[in-house]
């Protein structure tokens, strides 16, 4: 018994990560565990940006709910748009115009590398790398957003995507402006890769760190880049084909570590990939209507629909229950967000203190999302 | 494409191991059991041919009468899909079977739902409230919660 | 070299040897004492404002922004916007801290980064106290830093801040070592320890980069190791704890140690400049201008790489932070004091010297690097684009 | 040889540094928006509203408050139109529901006031601004270019009315 008290008794540290923390994308909390700088522990709490939305939702008509989808992963309100949109017309049989879905697929690719973007931006802002890559990421985000200023005539929230189509066909300057953007993204992509990809700090930072087995990618319901970053070739505009992504050439990038750095460049390819893919809507857009003539207060059968769409996070899932009315019964939202958080816990013990932001910033959450 | 089964062969399939387990078959998914979904689940995640390993989405709604869970299930190896549905009744404390320890997926879905649904999921390790805080009165979600109402949402203590 | 034009901003020794007459001895020294730190200060503290403003608008213009351009002309007087807003800030101690080792911090944390100006030469003759044993006692000044550190980090009764206090004692002691072993082989080269006989050998010789590449690199790393500047900054690393030691500290005792930090920043592009860029020496062909003018750019050109490697390099991890310095700095430097004690021990001729030290430098960066590097970080290709279509 | 990807960087970084700045110098650089713009200073058209409150119900936050008084005849007079901006999230559905084409958003987005209420906007405010995103629908154009009394729109990017071609 003296021997053993004569040892260095330490003590695990309890330290709570947030609400406000430089690195937590806004309100979220990590409930750190530390024995020195090892982590032994983490609880994610969360819930300080909980609106209700789903609730929110179940009060407006179908048509009023899309703003409010806007404002859950405001990084991609388009696709949100979409994901709701997709239930909607799912729900009251509504069909989509070609041209509205050739649109749909500009704009949601176009999203996936702007939020892209910014996901890669914050991860090198987490790794200390002082705002300089983020910079030149958002200089790219900027474009987007002036593309999308361009058709919606938003910025952030666009409320574009719409049951049966899209609200408005693009003005005529959208397709020069569009050739000219993703004519000088790879260019953008090359500076970037050679800026961060071969960095030594950089790898040796994100090499090993933060790995996500396969099995437990799957069973946890990773989605997006960090399921295919486990090396799950999972992309549901490869396996389940919404829109028109069927008649389009495109690649899934998969790493096969499944830590940081196989998030980081997963991302980095997509956005390559996603680049060709709207190369090839913009030469194949066809002509005519882009928007189902639909009443404004819609009203669909009882019954209920889910849609799934891959956004940049991962499988965004809209539940819609209707009663017959104008007002959604039921409207569910599966945020990838929230679900890839799942595994963190696992990714994140027996690392350090440094390396829990990186890999809380490698899922790349929004809180909006998350809490909704 | 994802398969997606509709209600007959998933009520084939889930027959073929619980004969009287399916509740209702409905076009594009089943009922089951209440107390018989963590088995189910468990088949459906195991049998070779089904391996339903990935948990796309778990969300409830409330008929009034009874609450409904939805379970969205894909295989990402066979890719297929298929939607069970279970029904928990009584509003004070309906109980559905967790199947936490099936997918780990279901963790903060269960959470959420009981949290703003308050749906209590038997058998989950670590049931409390996700999104609300400890003590919020009622479940958000669920028809019967009326007003918001500032002085029913203050922190207590604030 | 001659003279006139290098000496004429000797002020203090007019003055010492005009009142020689007139006061005692001891009040000379004084008096001598005086003008230097005055002469000093009229240096530091323009050169605070002047070296916020250089990097708040080089990593603006780094990363594609403008930077400061609001206040004054071209943002001239941003620092002093800055300066003002900071003091005025409420000065918050929070509840629960060590009150007097808590405010004594930021004003400890100042002594050091002033004390080491007392011996970086200014010009031939434009030094404080040319000591004898100059460069020790800069070393020995300048590891006293980790004190207040440790002090504010300890005192701020915040969790961050213990984490950031540790990991600087960790750091900041673990570099002093590679930093002491580079300055050795140049001290071996020059054979003395004053500052300005160092740079009086660069006059006779080459200049001490190319005689001492490889104690330039090693000393360059530490040197930004214990500024605690990125990609080293994991003391204050803002995404991680917030701003480490100091992040209960506002306003003007913040202030303290920002200030410090760019003073130490500024001292050790002096000291870069004293020891291997020949100090206030100038380039062969452009004389004409005053030494110290040349001595003082050099400085704020060492400053500006600070803050290009500030813009583009992410910060590293505590652990692998130890690792560069006990596995790769320090063994490189033992050998460095080795291969230099050989070659000055056969008095070999300069230009060969730095021949052989450059290649040395190369070779032996690139080959233990490899050796204990993590393999995969550097060579490894992955691969991203499956090459089996279906999901398993 | 280690090194050199971070050699890469700093190699990128200095290029940067030679490269014009991207930033825009918003207060003196005015910002180019597109003719979409969604802003808040809504434009109504007295002459046109009806009163029919399409738009307040369009509103999924019902921040538009109207007031009608009836002229007989099944004929409004429009007493009351005031718009909570500091509620709006400017989705722009308000506007598509309007069947007479008397609502509209306008291009401005510098908005800011001390007080909650000063950002209620009411008719007074917002009649006849002249000052609107025409082309925010795209049927709108067609129909604008029908009607004779708005034959001018304005142009953001210029700052100036032109005539509507």
């Amino acid at each position: 018994m003296v021997a053993q008290d004569s040892a260095i008794k330490t003590q695990p540290i309890v330290i709570n990560m947030g609400p406000q923390h430089p690195s937590t994308h806004g309100v979220f909390r990590l409930r750190l565990v530390l024995d020195g700088e090892t982590v032994i522990d983490v609880e994610p709490v969360f819930g300080y940006l909980h609106r209700s939305k789903e609730k929110l939702e179940e009060e407006r008509t179908y048509l009023q709910t899309l703003p409010i989808t806007d404002r859950m992963d405001y990084l991609s309100s388009m696709t949100n748009n979409l994901g709701c949109s997709m239930a909607i017309e799912k729900l009251a049989n509504i069909p989509v115009p070609e041209r509205a879905q050739y649109l749909r697929v500009i704009m949601a690719e176009l999203t996936r590398i702007s939020s892209h973007c910014f996901a890669q931006g914050m991860q090198l802002q987490e790794m200390g790398a002082w705002a300089t890559p983020l910079m030149y990421f958002i200089r790219e985000r900027e474009k987007i957003i002036d593309l999308f200023e361009m058709v919606s005539g938003a910025r952030l929230t666009f409320n574009y995507i719409r049951p049966g189509g899209v609200s408005q066909d693009i003005p005529p300057e959208f397709i020069p402006a569009c050739y000219k953007f993703i004519d000088e993204m790879p260019g953008y992509i090359d500076e970037y890769e050679q800026l961060l990809v071969q960095n030594e700090i950089l790898r040796s930072r994100t090499m090993g760190v933060g790995v996500l087995p396969r099995d437990l990618a799957i069973n946890s319901g990773a989605s997006g880049p960090v399921l295919r970053a486990s090396g799950i070739n999972w992309d549901l505009r490869k396996q389940d084909p919404y829109l028109v992504y069927d008649r389009f050439d495109f690649d899934v990038p998969v790493g096969q570590h499944g830590d940081t750095y196989d998030r980081f460049m997963v991302r980095m390819y997509e956005m390559r990939e996603s680049v060709k893919i709207v190369r090839q809507a913009l030469d194949q857009l066809p002509p005519g209507p882009v928007t189902a003539n639909l009443p404004i207060v819609i009203i669909p059968p009882p019954g209920d629909a889910y849609a799934h769409i891959e956004t940049a996070r991962g499988t965004l899932g809209f539940y819609m229950v209707s009663d017959g009315g104008a007002n959604p019964w039921r409207f569910h939202v599966r945020a990838p967000s929230l679900i890839n958080l799942t595994a963190l816990r696992e990714m994140i013990i027996g690392h350090k203190v440094a390396d829990t932001v990186v890999i809380f910033g490698s899922i790349d959450i929004v809180l909006g999302e998350v809490d909704r | 494409m994802t398969k997606e089964l509709d209600g007959l062969t998933a009520a084939e399939i889930v027959a073929r191991s619980f004969p009287d387990g399916i509740v209702e078959v409905l076009a594009s998914s089943i009922v089951i059991r209440t107390d018989l979904l963590a088995e189910v689940a468990r088949y459906l995640h195991d049998t070779p041919g089904l391996s339903f390993n990935y948990l796309e989405g778990i969300a409830s709604v409330d008929y009034i009468d009874y609450f409904e869970v939805v379970y969205n299930l894909v295989s990402l190896e066979e890719n297929h899909s298929m939607v069970i549905k279970v029904q928990a009744y009584g509003r004070e404390k309906p109980e559905v079977p967790s199947v936490v320890s099936i997918w780990k997926t279901a963790d903060f879905q269960e959470r959420e739902e009981y949290d703003l649904m308050g749906i209590v999921f038997t058998g989950h390790p670590n049931l409390k409230r996700i999104m609300l805080w400890e003590g919020f009165p009622g479940h958000p979600l669920r028809k019967d919660f009326l007003e918001f109402d500032h002085r029913n949402i203050a922190p207590a203590g604030d | 070299m001659n003279g006139d034009i290098h000496n004429f901003f000797n002020i203090d020794g007019a003055i010492v040897s005009a009142l020689s007459g007139i006061l005692p001895a001891w009040a000379l020294v004084i008096v001598a004492g005086l003008i230097g730190i005055i002469a000093l200060l009229v240096f530091l503290v323009p050169s605070q404002l002047a070296t916020i403003w250089i990097e708040r608008k080089l990593i603006g213009r780094f990363q594609i922004r403008y930077g400061p351009n609001r206040v004054g002309l071209f943002g001239l007087l941003q620092p002093l916007a800055d300066a003002v807003k900071i003091v005025g800030k409420e000065s918050i101690t929070p509840a629960g801290v060590d009150k007097w080792v808590f405010w004594l911090a930021p004003i400890v944390t100042f002594i050091p980064a002033l004390l080491v100006y007392a011996v970086i030469p200014f010009g031939p003759n434009l030094i404080l106290a040319d000591l004898d044993i100059g460069i020790l006692y800069l070393i020995s000044i300048s590891s006293l830093g980790v004190i207040p550190v440790f002090m504010a980090g300890w005192s701020s009764n915040n969790k961050y801040a213990l984490l950031g206090a540790m990991r600087s004692v960790a750091q900041m002691v673990s570099y002093e070592i590679p930093l002491v072993l580079s300055i050795i082989s140049v001290v071996m080269m020059t054979g003395s320890l004053k500052i300005g006989e160092m740079v009086s050998f660069q006059a006779d010789n080459l200049w001490m980069f190319l005689l001492q590449p490889l104690a330039l690199l090693i000393f360059f790393i530490s040197a930004s190791a214990e500024l605690n500047r990125t990609p080293m900054d994991i003391v204050e690393g803002e995404s991680e704890i917030i701003a480490g030691y100091h992040t209960e500290y506002s306003g003007f005792k913040f202030s303290m140690f920002y200030v410090a930090e760019y003073t130490n920043v500024l001292a050790v592009s002096a000291i870069l400049s004293a020891v291997f860029f020949g100090g206030w020496l100038s380039a062969p062909i452009l004389d004409l201008l005053p030494a110290w003018l040349w001595f003082i750019a050099k400085i704020y050109f060492f400053f500006c790489v600070f803050v290009w490697i500030r813009a583009t390099l992410p910060r590293m991890r505590a652990d692998q932070l130890m690792g560069l310095a006990w596995k790769f700095l320090l063994p490189l430097a033992l050998v460095n004091i080795l291969v230099t004690g050989i070659e000055v021990y056969m008095n070999l001729h300069p230009l060969l010297i730095s021949f052989i030290n450059i290649a040395l430098a190369i070779g032996l960066v690139a080959g233990w690097s490899e050796l204990i590097g993590n393999r995969a970080v550097r060579n490894e290709r992955r691969q991203y684009i499956p090459v089996v279509p279906v999901v398993r | 040889m280690y090194g050199l990807g971070i050699v890469k960087g700093m190699y990128t970084t200095l290029m940067h540094l030679v490269r014009p700045p991207f930033t825009r110098q918003y207060p003196e650089e005015p910002v180019p928006i597109s003719q979409r713009f969604r802003g808040y200073d809504f434009a109504w058209v007295e002459e046109r509203c009806t009163g029919c409150a399409t738009c307040a119900k369009a509103c999924p936050h019902g921040v538009i408050d109207i007031i009608t008084e009836s002229l007989g005849d099944n004929r409004y007079a429009v007493e009351r139109f005031d718009i909570d901006i500091g509620l709006c999230m400017v989705c722009g559905l308000c506007v598509e529901a309007c069947p007479y084409d008397a609502l509209f958003m306008g291009i401005g987005f510098e908005l800011s006031s001390d007080r909650r209420w000063d950002l209620v906007v009411h008719k007074e405010d917002i009649a006849n601004r002249g000052k609107f995103s025409a082309y925010y629908r795209t049927p709108l154009k067609e129909k604008i270019a029908d009607r004779e009394e708005i034959t001018e729109i304005y142009n953001p990017s210029t700052g100036q009315n032109t005539p509507h071609a």
